[in-house]
């Protein structure tokens, strides 16, 4: 009874907050509707069964998405700061009434086929049950990211870098100069940026057996990047061109490699052997979670460290 | 229910009241310091007692050694989010609230 | 105790709900990032309560996170997104 | 009603949200979290599907898909607020043109 109308409260308040994000007139009142949206959406995952999912948005959804459109919100208004003015603007009249309607006929539909699909499914659980002490890993979730679909994996930290690429190519740069951070804040950086470090490598070891794994454990290594720059901290120049490089293809090399040396020997892209799985998911992983890191650093910045400094 | 569920339901009711009435506060107050001050309740003593009850059942040191620490973390986060907020409203000028 | 759990959880999501208020009202940007600030605790205190309702000890590891990383988005917004000129007319 | 069929009609509600104020709106920023939005509906129902058969676990290969969706969510999100930067700063606004503006 009372867990029923826990799932409606939180279906609701997302929906809810779904709908203030995208129709408030303020821009920053959406954007904290959208980091609440993030909050909501990891206690969905909880509710579903899902910790690793909720781990995973807690990191990000809830914590580094919300940096990013903060900070991006700031550059915006840096840019055109007339912004919220014209924010408000959007299709009206006959458009208008065309895309809802339509959109109204798409969510019948949309919500026809999810009703009408089989409860029954088999879904791929017991296969992976059956196959998990093959995988050097007991974590079903690890299992199935870095072993059964493991070029899954490996295409993702591929996007990750070539986003990274799409970024720096524009070649924005961020004059904005900031203020001293304070002593507070300073302490506050330095004894959370270790703590953050230490969790980040906690949920890579644990991830192989209990909840955690490369992604979780990269996002919370970029929250304590990210921190560290909002701090104040800027990357060493001497770091900034081929030390910086080698990190942020660390992990996408070593999966490549692994992949290629898997190929030829077995014939089957990142097929491991089961005595030699957990050692090699364990290092893919660490290389993995600290180039994920490093990207999402990146990413957080926009631009290359050195051409920022320069200004 | 034992003597320790008791305490820890006592507990567990309590940290919910320090929650409700930080929510009224951010809600009732007139201006962000007076906000702030009904923010840090919630955090501080509700989670505080939250924590407590829960540690009460918690099933090893090490439980509820975690439980302290994830309060020792929003305690440290927010004594300091609070002073930079408050700090940053003096900074852009705005007055606190008088009658 | 089990009712005891989920019922708080249900209480303090509907707090959350109520707090929803002040983002929407705001008047200004500071105001809305209090009320997200204590969405972040709310929620970390939820997590706990699930985690010891459904016997899962790895929400802990959830909660913490949560309690890590929403300090992050504050910062950010002390930091970056609080833009200068804000409005004065913070009462109401 | 399941709790399962329940969360994936309210993932397919969000989808339609987003997808309708990615339509609507010009400003660029709310499309991106329009997009964000639209994502989140889509990995809602997968998640359900996944709890579907009330097995003691879920199915971890809709987790792990998951997992993967949300990085690459980010990842795309910051490529997208980087290029609206750049379109902001090159043109002025972050608003996409009335198609009757380019007539002018």
């Amino acid at each position: 009874m009372i867990s029923g109308m826990l799932d409606i409260v939180l279906a609701l308040a997302l929906m809810g907050l779904a709908w203030g994000a995208l129709a408030s007139a303020d821009l920053f009142k959406a954007i904290v509707l959208f980091i609440a949206f993030g909050l909501v959406m990891a206690l969905v995952w909880v509710r579903l069964n899902a910790p690793d999912i909720a781990l995973a948005e807690a990191a990000i959804g809830a914590g580094l998405t919300g940096a990013l459109l903060l900070a991006a919100y700031a550059k915006l208004h840096a840019a055109s700061p007339d912004t919220d003015v014209d924010n408000a603007s959007r299709v009206r009249g006959i458009p208008f009434i065309l895309i809802s309607v339509l959109t109204l006929l798409l969510t019948a539909a949309l919500g026809y086929a999810v009703w009408t699909l089989p409860s029954d499914g088999a879904g791929l659980g017991n296969d992976v049950a059956a196959n998990l002490d093959r995988s050097g890993v007991s974590n079903p979730v690890t299992a199935v990211l870095l072993n059964f679909r493991g070029y899954d994996t490996l295409l993702e930290v591929m996007v990750l870098l070539l986003a990274l690429l799409g970024a720096w190519s524009l070649g924005l740069s961020s004059p904005r100069r900031e203020a001293a951070p304070g002593l507070v804040l300073d302490t506050l950086s330095r004894l959370l940026v270790p703590l953050l470090i230490l969790v980040a490598a906690y949920l890579l070891w644990v991830g192989a057996h209990a909840l955690g794994g490369a992604f979780q454990a990269g996002a919370v290594l970029a929250a304590a990047g990210v921190l560290m720059l909002l701090a104040g901290w800027r990357l060493p120049a001497a770091l900034a061109a081929l030390p910086l490089r080698l990190v942020l293809v660390a992990g996408p090399a070593t999966f490549l490699l692994l992949a290629v040396i898997t190929l030829l020997l077995e014939g089957r892209l990142l097929q491991f052997y089961p005595q030699w799985a957990g050692r090699l998911i364990l290092f893919i992983e660490t290389t993995a979670t600290i180039s994920i890191g490093a990207t999402l650093i990146a990413l957080f910045l926009g631009a290359p460290p050195n051409r920022e400094d320069r200004q | 229910m034992t003597p320790s569920d008791y305490l820890s339901a006592a507990l567990l009711l309590a940290g919910g009241l320090f929650f409700l009435a930080g929510t009224v506060g951010l809600l009732r107050f007139p201006d962000i310091y007076s906000r702030l001050h009904a923010l840090t309740k919630a955090d501080n003593v509700g989670l505080g007692l939250t924590v407590a009850g829960l540690a009460v059942q918690a099933e090893s040191w090490a439980v509820a050694g975690k439980l302290l620490l994830i309060w020792a973390l929003v305690l440290l986060a927010g004594a300091s989010v609070s002073y930079l907020i408050a700090h940053g409203a003096l900074q852009r000028g705005m007055r606190p609230w008088k009658r | 105790m089990q009712n005891l759990y989920a019922s708080l959880a249900l209480f303090l999501l509907l707090n959350l709900g109520a707090g929803m208020w002040r983002v929407l009202r705001g008047p200004t940007a500071s105001d809305r990032m209090l009320a997200a600030q204590l969405f972040g605790t709310t929620a970390v205190a939820i997590l706990l309560l699930l985690a010891e309702a459904a016997g899962s000890a790895a929400l802990r590891d959830v909660a913490l996170v949560f309690a890590l990383l929403a300090t992050v988005t504050a910062v950010a917004f002390v930091r970056r997104a609080w833009l200068d000129p804000e409005d004065e007319n913070d009462t109401e | 009603m399941s709790a399962a069929l329940f969360y994936a009609l309210a993932g397919t509600g969000l989808f339609s949200i987003g997808l309708h104020a990615l339509l609507v709106h010009r400003h660029l920023l709310r499309k991106i979290l329009a997009i964000n939005v639209m994502g989140g509906g889509v990995f809602l129902v997968l998640a359900a599907m996944a709890t579907r058969n009330d097995a003691a676990l879920p199915d971890p290969v809709p987790h792990a898909m998951i997992i993967t969706g949300i990085v690459v969510a980010v990842a795309a999100t910051a490529l997208a607020l980087v290029l609206m930067l750049k379109l902001t700063t090159e043109a002025g606004h972050a608003v996409l043109p009335d198609g009757k503006d380019d007539n002018a």
